[in-house]
């Protein structure tokens, strides 16, 4: 099969990933994927306001996903709507798992990701900028979490959907992975598919994002070596 | 709550579930046809203690413009405060989001609706169809329910007439565009093993869930997980699970 | 006078209330009158947060009453109304005075109404629903309250308006009444009549409110035998 | 506190009002034509120290489907902080909303506005009347306040012309279609007697109150009970004291 | 020049201040500047809720600026805006400078301001009615502040523009002014003018603040004589 | 904090800046072109730790009705938290919509769009730019970097085609309609001296700021103070400053 950028079908877009880019922050990260762009912040932890939405036994990970207003073809308007919300939601739970929140009870972290620029990808490229800015802010964490999509076309199993890919597509399936515990933490699909390609589309994810853990690695290296 | 934490899991250990059933069993559902005349179609659905009503309403809008000649789908959900203390007056928050989106999607990914059909003119006039529940008592197992009960609300709608400038709800006659039937069944990790169909006091103490939602043929439409993690052995068993208990229910359509 | 469904002036439609439909809930019920259906629950008493908002000598009622979005012909959209907000207010008043709020100071008793299909008469049933709710959940009461609307077509008085006879009546007069105190706890009117009418109308809906009032003690005592 | 409430209910007792008025007297009423020039109708009314300005304003828009040629009116309320320390800023609750549908029912119900003489193009075009209020100072009564200002604000009304694009404002000259002047009155019940216009002091101590609009004949178009019970004497005795007082705000006018 | 409505360039429309007439009010005024016509109304100090927000050196003086429905030819929205949350933070910054604030700390100072009618100059209408309300409600003040906007048309500078010179003009400059200080507390401008030419137009601003000051004074103590 | 305070003040009282600065210096300014390909124009712009990208977006939509051949600017401004600690989730407050509105005054009143070349059809269909800023990090000055960033931005838009029913943004050749280059430029009064470009630290303790957007002409187009009172003079000498800082911002585009 040829892909409309000349990739391979289990080949990835250029990853850049940067991290400590906003001072402000108590950790920072840029991810680009192809043409999507995301930027994620992390302040905390630090006392959970108001009181009865504090857990006694747990630091709550709190995860805001916007995008910026330019970021797509047609303007998104400013404010959150159903399906960040629903991001929102769903990146909290990819990331939750690793993160140690029993050391701080009662405290919030909070994890802002802005897509900067969109191409197919967001949320996981959000995800990923948000895992390793988790842990450039020094919070302990148990891994860190990679996350990636991929779909159907024909008979092929094709890796990061982009451009025109995804109207192609039978089914898109974006997960978030846990490389040490081998766990999934984000699972979703739409799409059309019998159960066995749903399993072979998860393992081509699962492989992809071993790949990019490495990158995520290699960048918070570099970073502390400064 | 850790007695009844420590007594649930135990029972899943020992192969049962805390109100005798089996891991793989659902409580019982109940389906009752068209309870609301001013619906165009609606569905009461009882699984266990959990009642939820889902009416489908269908009015008249613009098409979206990338897709001008289809109709367009809403689905909606809120948490209404008397069906559990622990819902709370006010607009959607993430649990309504999530429980009206899934839903959503396990309806227009299957293309288990005919959207085209739903085209009155090309560009200026679509048919728009509402699906909103009702949610009356939460019991647990919000999303099997409320998919079951908007699948069985579509399956009775009939469409109101339209002579181009106002819709007559006092004549439904033409049959509603319905393509597949696609039934969501969420699986729930409890301690180590997978059940189908948890109870209020089982879904507190869950550490992940994930609903699949099939169509006729077996093929998965949509996935959602919610909660901690799972393995990819995990997720398989689940999927394969979700495909045998899906098709039981809509057995009973 | 011939009415559209071959009631008398002074019959209301078919009632029926079952009690403790709600498992959740403290207490609650659906009322039937023809097509409309309520059903309410109660929650409570509990404290009233935030605290700046509690009553030192008595338990706030709280209603909210709201509509199911495929209750009515033309869809109802979601979130309050001006007229959900009047109606919740009204209703609170209406309930009231027959209940022991003294006993529970810094307390809030919440009663949700929903009407899951409307036709004519949902505030009247939701009501006649919230009062049985309320007794079920063994809130401490000096009498029910029974509620029922009528009006004025040609030269005759006639109960429970339904279907066109809203479009046919110079008037719609909503009551809630409670028999043991022989007090209006609710009154309402839109229209266009003498006040010697007026008088006729109200007395007219007090001979139904008994009936009714009947109907929810046998449904209650239906609901105390299991 | 209760000193107060002691002191004004003694007084009802004795058949006078703390501030000296009988029972059925109401404060004293002023009414100022036309304060505002951008309105095209308004009024300024004090009862006492309460304090009001109506403006109306009239705008084009399209007529609700099922009365294509009726215009339509709007009539807002904001209890705004200017006006007492128990007001806060936000968006209108509870009473601000009673406030303005009990204004609203009293000139709908009493058919005062020949809405069809308020249509432009049936179907597409109708006049929107809005009447809106500024509360300057809160002294009690304010449903009757702004009931007796929104009548004389529409009284004074001039509609703009319009030539079929633009309304143009500088140039207010035909009558607006005014048909009847109702006219609120809130009869409240205080210890055991009734009394109408209410300062803000007894305002605090009421039983019960009941609004009643009347029309010129005499008729009643609107009631609306607040606060707690009522019997039926009371409120036949409530309603013959409105009609009474009603006529006197009338002549007034 | 010739001005529309026959006033000299340096000549404000008719200015009349009326003291107290919000008897619920700690302090309030209307002002009449030709056709606008603004009112204040001061509450507190009171303790500022919730106490997070409140300052534990000082009060804060909080304006919320605000039009009735009916101030303008095309009706205005009720609700907040851009435009008049703006104006309310610039009223704020306008006033604050001349009370003692430092002598209510965890304190808030409510000044409301509502326009009832609305031609040209309803923020220094609102801020010369506002300083004398703070007075009026006997809050400790080092000064009042008075406000008026001049601009430039053709080669002249004009004084308090209203009808459709706001068109001509080449540009807009409001000002408030503390005449003890001589301090501006305001400054805004709109347009398009050399900065020689902003110099003249805020002298000309400030002449007139002095003749403002003066009715204010005299408002104040017609007001004390009572 | 008050040693902070005594520092950054005592620098300013020897003529210097905390970080080595002159009073009159701005830090290090960087500009990037069009980092968003989906915008029709963008800029990023760093002064010093201070970090934006605004995008320029182009949509068609109805003219006002007083403006009937003139195409609608709308600037907006968030202050995301992902750019500081001080900085809330929700809807922008005042801070927010004043940064916008003094961006928007600065573009709009040195009439650097020619808004007549935007106009598609009259009084039907014209151009709608939106202008939005993404603050990536708050290190101080915030007006002046979204105002450069608006400038440049705009300065690298292109229109895309349009065809009279939908907008092709796949091509994009015509040059957008700039006729001026506006610069904004924020004094502050700091102690009793005036500096530009304050950091964040220095943002805490000034006493007063004013705006001054100049345009290429060396005219003053809008202004804006900020917090406390300031004299004439010290309005006279940062008028001046803002020129001449200005015309060296202008210098880099």
């Amino acid at each position: 099969m040829k892909r409309e950028d000349g990739r391979a079908v289990d080949e990835y877009r250029p990853l850049e990933i940067k991290v400590g880019i906003i001072p402000n922050a108590n950790g920072s990260a840029m991810v680009k994927m192809g043409k999507t762009v995301a930027i994620a912040g992390v302040y905390g932890p630090v006392e959970f306001l108001p009181k009865h939405k504090q857990l006694s036994d747990r630091a709550v990970l709190r995860c805001i996903y916007t995008m910026a207003p330019f970021s797509t073809e047609d303007r998104v308007r400013p404010g959150p709507s159903r399906r960040s919300t629903e991001i929102s939601m769903v990146t909290a739970n990819a990331l939750s798992p690793v993160v140690f929140l029993e050391e701080f009870p009662t405290s919030v972290i909070n994890v802002f990701i802005n897509i900067i620029q969109a191409n197919a990808g967001t949320r996981t490229a959000g995800i990923n900028a948000a895992s390793v800015a988790l842990a450039d802010a020094g919070i302990p964490m148990r891994d860190l979490v990679a996350s990636i999509a991929a779909g159907k076309i024909g008979d092929e199993y094709v890796l990061d959907l982009a451009g025109k890919e995804e109207e192609a597509t039978k089914a898109d399936i974006p997960i978030a992975y846990s490389p040490r515990a081998k766990q999934i933490t984000l699972l979703q699909m739409d799409g059309d598919l019998p159960p066995a390609d749903v399993k072979k589309v998860i393992e081509l994810n699962i492989k992809a994002c071993e790949k990019i853990y490495e990158t995520q690695k290699t960048a918070l290296k570099e970073r502390w070596k400064k | 709550m850790n007695i009844q934490k420590e007594f649930i899991l135990r029972c899943v250990e020992e192969g049962k579930r805390a109100d005798g059933r089996g891991l793989e069993d659902f409580r019982k559902v109940e389906i009752e046809h068209n309870p609301i005349e001013n619906a165009e179609g609606s569905a009461r659905v009882k699984i266990g203690e959990t009642d939820v009503i889902v009416g489908v309403k269908l009015g008249t809008g613009e098409p979206f413009p990338d897709k001008p000649d289809d109709g367009v789908l809403i689905v909606t959900a809120e948490l209404s405060p008397i069906a559990s203390p622990k819902f709370e007056p006010g607009p959607p928050r993430e649990g309504a989001i999530e429980l009206a989106r899934v839903v959503d999607r396990g309806i227009r990914e299957s293309g288990s609706i005919d959207t085209k059909k739903l085209c009155i003119t090309p560009k200026e006039k679509v048919w728009c169809v509402f699906v909103d529940v009702q949610i009356i008592n939460h019991g647990g197992n919000l999303i099997d329910a409320y998919s079951l009960a908007a699948l069985t609300a579509l399956m009775n709608t009939k469409m109101p007439e339209y002579d181009g400038e106002k819709i007559d709800y006092s004549k439904k006659t033409k049959p509603f565009p319905l393509k597949d039937k696609p039934i969501a069944v969420t699986v729930c990790k409890l301690g180590n093993s997978l059940v189908v169909d948890p109870s209020l006091e089982e879904e507190e103490h869950i550490e992940a869930r994930l609903t699949v939602t099939t169509k006729e043929n077996g093929n998965v439409a949509a996935l959602q997980k919610g909660g901690g993690p799972l393995s990819l052995e995990e997720i398989e068993k689940a999927i394969a699970l979700s495909v045998k208990k899906g098709k039981e229910l809509r057995s009973l359509l």
